[in-house]
């Protein structure tokens, strides 16, 4: 480390993107819920990768800010989530998505 | 410097990858939080040693084992592996897949008609500039955070209580 | 004392407010104790403004109360304002004094209906809106009165709603009233913009300065406002509704289709006599309708065999008086008629409430008479008014009115006028007095026992009105000298004598001739009507000479066939149209939203790719 | 060196690696050794010998219980998720040994003692090493196991939550993270005395980290045979076993770092052989202090582990963090 190499910015953008791709793709393709929300972290994990790239771009703090600020979003969402998911599993006996579709119109 | 990202880069997306193609829950679980190690480590090489730091204590250490309590506690078993497997046909990834590629096409798209490339990683951003920050202009936001967890400690109290 | 001014409409409004948020809730006697309460206390309020007004008169002869500025929106001010001078005071009197009458008398009639606390927040909303109507120093609070004394007609003549008949009667007197009012609308959106102003005094004495007499604008403001004037008191060509306005309860028809409201046109007429001063083709046209709808309604009442339909075309044939006299230029005996009209027709109305009651809701006179000896205050009542009505000379009210209007019209040179008028008063003893005479002489043939009513509620209106009916009531002096013009023609003299004495001797003879054809066999009378052009005359009588079926076959069935051609036109298809796509729209939204939440997320998922396409590529 | 031909950055470099190997040797075989260390004292305490045949004073013994782990059989049941089965000992092991990267052990000496982010390093080492637990007791798919593996979830997970807490004391006394600033900051007096609070709650929630009596409810013999490992068997539960007694080492060692001044004693500068004399006398106190309290204490029930650490360890190490706050602030502004 004693010449600051750097890399460009985008790639850690192309990173977050790849990511965002794949934790959509997994919430699309996926019918159990647990998978569902594992997706959900990894889109979330891609934004805030996001955030922190461009961050660390700027030379500022905000981006860790906002990572901070996600990490409490998805630790909310994973503890809400998941009771979730315990009562689906204890109601429905299955994960299945599409078994909860009671609330549908 | 580089190299370190793009290690971590090729591992995030490869474990990532397994994470939401596994059958089994745990296997996907273990594969996310390898990608979360992997995040963390991009972190790192990208000049922020604290977000990468609480990616792994709160994301892998704590939300992720979270999840493997649950399926722990669900204890699914082998039927669930192979209702997973007889789920995931290849007519059900398709769609999705274009859908998530076309979306992927388009950021790339975007990043594409970005000016001219900016460094980063010049440096690092440590744990006492973001907790000025923090407690600084972002002060509101921590709290409006600690309302948002308290929410979700009761909500989450509330649903995962026996009935 | 004259800051009180606004409590006069504020205790009727506060008692229909009161009654109608009770919603039925409160029990008879508070109904009834809250809606004649209200009106009494503004009737008192009324007595005591009128010691004052007669005692000290304000400076100028009246006196203008701003509440608040309504709304101001460039050079369209509007003040909430009332204004007192002696002609709303005459209003008011008549309309507080009658109405507290009338509405004492209907707290006995309407005992035991079902919506009688409904009834009397009605009542009091009408009251309110009719001292709105005339206690309003603005064109605009005029016809706000205008169109609250409009509603509350409609509402009042479908009382009964159950009965569909009352709800059809009720929707053509709105609808009916209905074009007349809109002419009224745009008389005054035209008043507007040619002066400026809808205030009334100003816009009073504006006009002289903005028009030359006989201009065509002020004809055509004159003409609209005629049009409203005519649709609400029931002259020609708007007059059929106030038969079948007679289906609500006979106090209102007493109260809104006799003493007050529809002679709202002859007050606004009044009101705005400086315009037609300026068209002298719309007063014609005003005496001219005036003594038109008097003779034709006076042949209809002839032949009707409802009671209430007799004195609801007398009261046409009263109002056609009105605007003859006002068509004269004799505003103050118009106005002087009103009142005494007001008397004599509420205690006629009330008294035919009071028969229809004893008789078991039966209307038909045919199916009454001999009454007199088992009614004996309704049949006081009857002569008294009937003579009123009739112009019986010297002992009625109704004969110092009328013989004021008959000399008026003869002395101002309108010969036309005084001849018709004359003829009126001819027809009208007769078929008032054959009304009195089948009703109450000959024998019972209706059916079940005759009951009269008793009670202060139902002696204390007859009375007092029947007393002002007489003489008494012709004694009254308003104080209109300094509001309306003066009387064309000079007081006294011979020449008025023998038109005293003509009118008279006219009342007599109709009387007379009444009393010949009606009392005993009536043999005369039945062969007139079984002859060939007797049969075809009274069927033509009956009908009101058909302007039912002629409006009908005008109005009505070209409308409704244009309407059912047009029932799926263009703007139809349109509107349809819109209904439609709206229900395909909501089919696939109901098909869209299936309970999947990979269908939610994908959806969602495809809209962020379209919009960053949309930023991408736009 | 730069004769023989190297870059500076590559001696610097062979020098860290030769450090990171001596240290992790070290420390391996310290771990070891700790197995005779106890045995001998629990018998000691107990009033009885312990093991004492092989070898002086049964010193052999641990070359022994190798010989004997090395060679035997390394079975894998047939029930068992494989891959799973065989990452969770690594992991026990590889967490706690990596967390040695922080520790200095003499002036000069450590693999990372500078690191900007310390001790939070080891906070999620020591949040990863739940993981060793729970998947080693899932994919046991064994009722014992799995009972285990979820009470030592949820009690690591809990007194992790004040574990980071409590150190932030002794962070805030520093004003860093680095360990070797926090040894520095130690020269005018040990944290032990200012952040008594934080050494204690540090102290318990290091042995719930490590499941060492009388936190080793998810080991518990009586209730749940072995608890998460009750299928292992040969290397693999060597190196359970073994990674019990690193952790021991190394929250031992955090311990005389953050709290006791680290190496810092008489004349340690000047020969930092003395630094390293002083840094193990130390550790070996705690790693004494651990072995007594696993003779002495009883266990004590789940409910009351979960209790202790919600309802008291965390208010307190609330409170102490409340203070240090207050008093460093008053410090600045005064």
């Amino acid at each position: 480390m004693t010449e600051a190499t750097t890399l460009p910015l985008e790639h850690a953008l192309i990173l977050s993107g790849i990511l965002f791709a794949l934790g959509l793709l997994g919430i699309l393709a996926r019918r159990n819920v647990l998978f569902v929300l594992m997706s959900i972290e990894i889109m979330m994990n891609a934004a805030a990768l996001a955030f922190v790239a461009a961050g660390s771009r700027w030379h500022a703090a905000d981006g860790q800010i906002l990572f901070i600020l996600i990490l409490t979003l998805a630790a909310s969402e994973a503890s809400v989530g998941l009771a979730l998911v315990l009562q689906i599993y204890r109601r429905f006996g299955t994960l299945d998505t599409d078994a909860a579709g009671e609330l549908k119109g | 410097m580089e190299f370190a990202f793009d290690l971590s880069a090729a591992v995030a997306v490869i474990a990532t990858l397994l994470a939401i193609s596994s059958l089994d829950p745990v296997h996907a679980l273990l594969y996310l939080i390898v990608s979360l190690l992997a995040v963390a480590m991009v972190f790192f090489a990208i000049g922020a040693p604290f977000a990468g730091i609480l990616e792994v204590i709160v994301y892998a250490g704590a939300i992720m084992v979270l999840f493997v309590f649950v399926v722990m506690m669900l204890n699914l078993g082998r039927a669930a592996v192979e209702q997973e497997r007889r789920w995931l046909t290849p007519r059900v990834w398709a769609g999705p897949a274009v859908l998530a590629l076309v979306l992927l096409a388009e950021l790339l798209h975007v990043l594409g008609r970005m000016p001219a490339a900016a460094g980063i990683g010049e440096g690092t951003i440590g744990a006492r500039a973001v907790g000025a920050a923090l407690f600084g202009p972002y002060l509101l936001a921590v709290e409006l955070g600690s309302m948002l967890l308290l929410a979700a400690l009761v909500a989450a109290f509330h649903l995962g209580r026996n009935e | 004392m004259y800051d009180l001014l606004y409590l006069v409409f504020a205790f009727p409004l506060a008692g229909f407010l009161v009654l109608a948020f009770a919603r039925g809730r409160v029990g008879e006697r508070l109904a009834a104790a809250i809606g004649v309460g209200s009106v009494g206390l503004s009737a008192l309020l009324t007595a005591a403004l009128a010691g004052q007004f007669l005692s000290h008169p304000p400076a100028g002869g009246a006196y203008t109360q701003t509440l608040w500025h309504w709304m101001s929106a460039g050079a369209f001010d509007v003040r909430f304002a009332l204004r007192l001078d002696g002609l709303s005071l005459s209003m008011m009197g008549v309309i507080t004094g009658v109405g507290f009458l009338i509405h004492l008398f209907a707290a006995w009639y309407m005992r035991g209906d079902e919506g009688y606390a409904r009834f009397f927040s009605y009542m009091n909303l009408f009251v309110a809106s009719m001292l709105f109507l005339v206690l309003g120093d603005s064109l605009l609070f005029l016809y706000l009165g205008w169109e609250g004394v409009g509603l509350c007609s409609y509402l009042l003549i479908g009382f009964w709603y159950k009965d569909p008949a009352n709800g059809a009667a009720a929707r053509k007197a709105f609808v009916v009233t209905r074009v007349g009012d809109t002419l009224f609308a745009i008389g005054l959106f035209l008043l507007f913009h040619s002066l400026g102003t809808l205030d009334i005094q100003q816009a009073l004495s504006l006009a002289p300065q903005q028009f030359a007499p006989g201009s065509p604008t002020v004809t055509l403001i004159t003409l609209l406002l005629l049009g409203g004037a005519v649709g609400k008191s029931a002259q020609l060509p708007l007059q059929t509704w106030l038969p079948d306005a007679m289906a609500g309860p006979t106090p209102v028809s007493a109260l809104i289709h006799a003493a007050t409201m529809v002679t709202a046109g002859v007050y606004l007429v009044a009101r705005t006599h400086t315009l037609y001063e300026l068209a002298p083709f719309s007063l014609h046209l005003v005496g001219g309708v005036g003594a038109v709808t008097l003779l034709l309604a006076g042949f209809s009442a002839l032949v009707q065999t409802d009671i209430k339909r007799v004195l609801a075309y007398s009261t046409m044939s009263q109002i056609g008086y009105m605007f003859l006299a006002e068509g004269a230029g004799a505003f103050q005996p118009a106005i002087f008629h009103l009142m005494t009209h007001a008397f004599f027709k509420a205690l006629l109305f009330l008294a035919a409430g009071a028969v229809i009651l004893a008789c078991h809701h039966e209307q038909d006179i045919f199916k009454m008479g001999g009454l007199r000896k088992k009614l004996p205050l309704a049949y006081a009542c009857f002569l008294v008014g009937g003579g009123a009505l009739a112009a019986f000379p010297y002992l009625t009210a109704g004969f110092y009115s009328k013989d004021e209007i008959l000399w008026q019209a003869y002395a101002s040179g309108h010969i036309g006028l005084f001849w018709a008028g004359l003829f009126g008063a001819f027809l009208t003893s007769i078929y008032t007095f054959r009304l009195i005479f089948i009703v109450f002489h000959g024998e019972y043939r209706g059916h079940g026992e005759v009951h009269a009513g008793h009670g202060l509620a139902y002696g204390l209106p007859l009375v007092v009105l029947l007393i002002l009916s007489t003489f008494v009531g012709g004694m009254i002096h308003q104080p209109l000298s300094g509001v309306l013009p003066a009387n064309p023609a000079e007081e006294g003299g011979a020449l008025q004598q023998q038109v005293a004495a003509l009118s008279g001797a006219v009342a007599i003879a109709g009387i007379a001739l009444a009393g010949a054809l009606f009392l005993g066999e009536r043999r005369f009378v039945a062969r007139l009507a079984q002859s060939a052009p007797g049969r075809w005359l009274s069927r033509w009588w009956f009908a009101a000479f058909g302007f039912d079926w002629l409006y009908d076959r005008l109005f009505v069935r070209p409308f409704l066939y244009v309407t059912r051609v047009n029932a799926a036109d263009v703007f139809d298809l349109a509107v349809a149209g819109i209904a439609t796509g709206l229900r395909a729209l909501y089919r696939g939204s109901v098909r869209s939203e299936n309970g999947r939440l990979r269908w939610y997320a994908a959806s969602m998922a495809a809209g962020a790719v379209l919009v960053i396409a949309a930023v991408i590529y736009l | 060196m730069s004769a023989i031909g190297f870059t500076p950055e590559v001696t610097a470099a062979l020098i860290a690696a030769v450090k990171a190997v001596v240290i992790l040797l070290g420390l391996v075989v310290t771990a070891a050794m700790l197995i005779w260390v106890e045995r001998r004292l629990l018998g000691l305490w107990q009033d009885r010998y312990g093991p004492n045949r092989v070898g002086w004073f049964g010193l052999l013994q641990v070359v022994a219980d190798m010989i004997k782990i090395f060679f035997k059989e390394d079975w894998t049941p047939p029930f068992v998720d494989k891959a799973a089965f065989w990452i969770a000992p690594m992991v026990a092991m590889s967490t706690f040994l990596l967390a040695f990267v922080l520790v200095p052990v003499a002036p000069g000496w450590g693999v990372a003692p500078d690191l900007n982010i310390g001790i939070l390093l080891f906070l999620a080492l020591a949040a990863l090493a739940v993981y060793a637990v729970m998947l080693g007791g899932w994919s046991s798919n064994s009722k014992y196991a799995l009972l285990g593996a979820l009470r030592s979830a949820a009690q690591m997970v809990s007194y992790e939550v004040f574990m980071g807490l409590a150190v932030m004391g002794v962070v805030m006394k520093a004003g860093s993270f680095a360990l070797s600033d926090i040894v520095a900051a130690q020269r005018h007096g040990w944290f032990i005395l200012p952040q008594f609070l934080g050494f204690c709650t540090f102290f318990v929630a290091g042995i719930a980290a490590t499941h060492r009596a009388p936190f080793d409810l998810p080991e518990a013999e009586q209730e749940l045979a072995a608890g998460y490992h009750t299928e292992y068997s040969g290397m693999k539960f060597g190196m359970f076993f073994v990674a019990e007694y690193v952790g021991v080492v190394l929250v031992s060692a955090l311990l005389a770092t953050l709290f006791l001044g680290g190496w810092l004693g008489p004349g340690a500068d000047r020969w930092p052989l003395l630094g390293f004399v002083y840094f193990s006398i130390k550790t070996f106190f705690f790693i004494m202090l651990f072995i007594l309290l696993r003779a002495a204490l009883p266990r004590p029930r789940y409910d009351q582990v979960m209790d202790g650490g919600w309802k008291f360890c965390l208010p307190v190490t609330l409170i102490n963090l409340l203070g240090t706050a207050a008093f460093v602030l008053a410090r600045q502004g005064g």
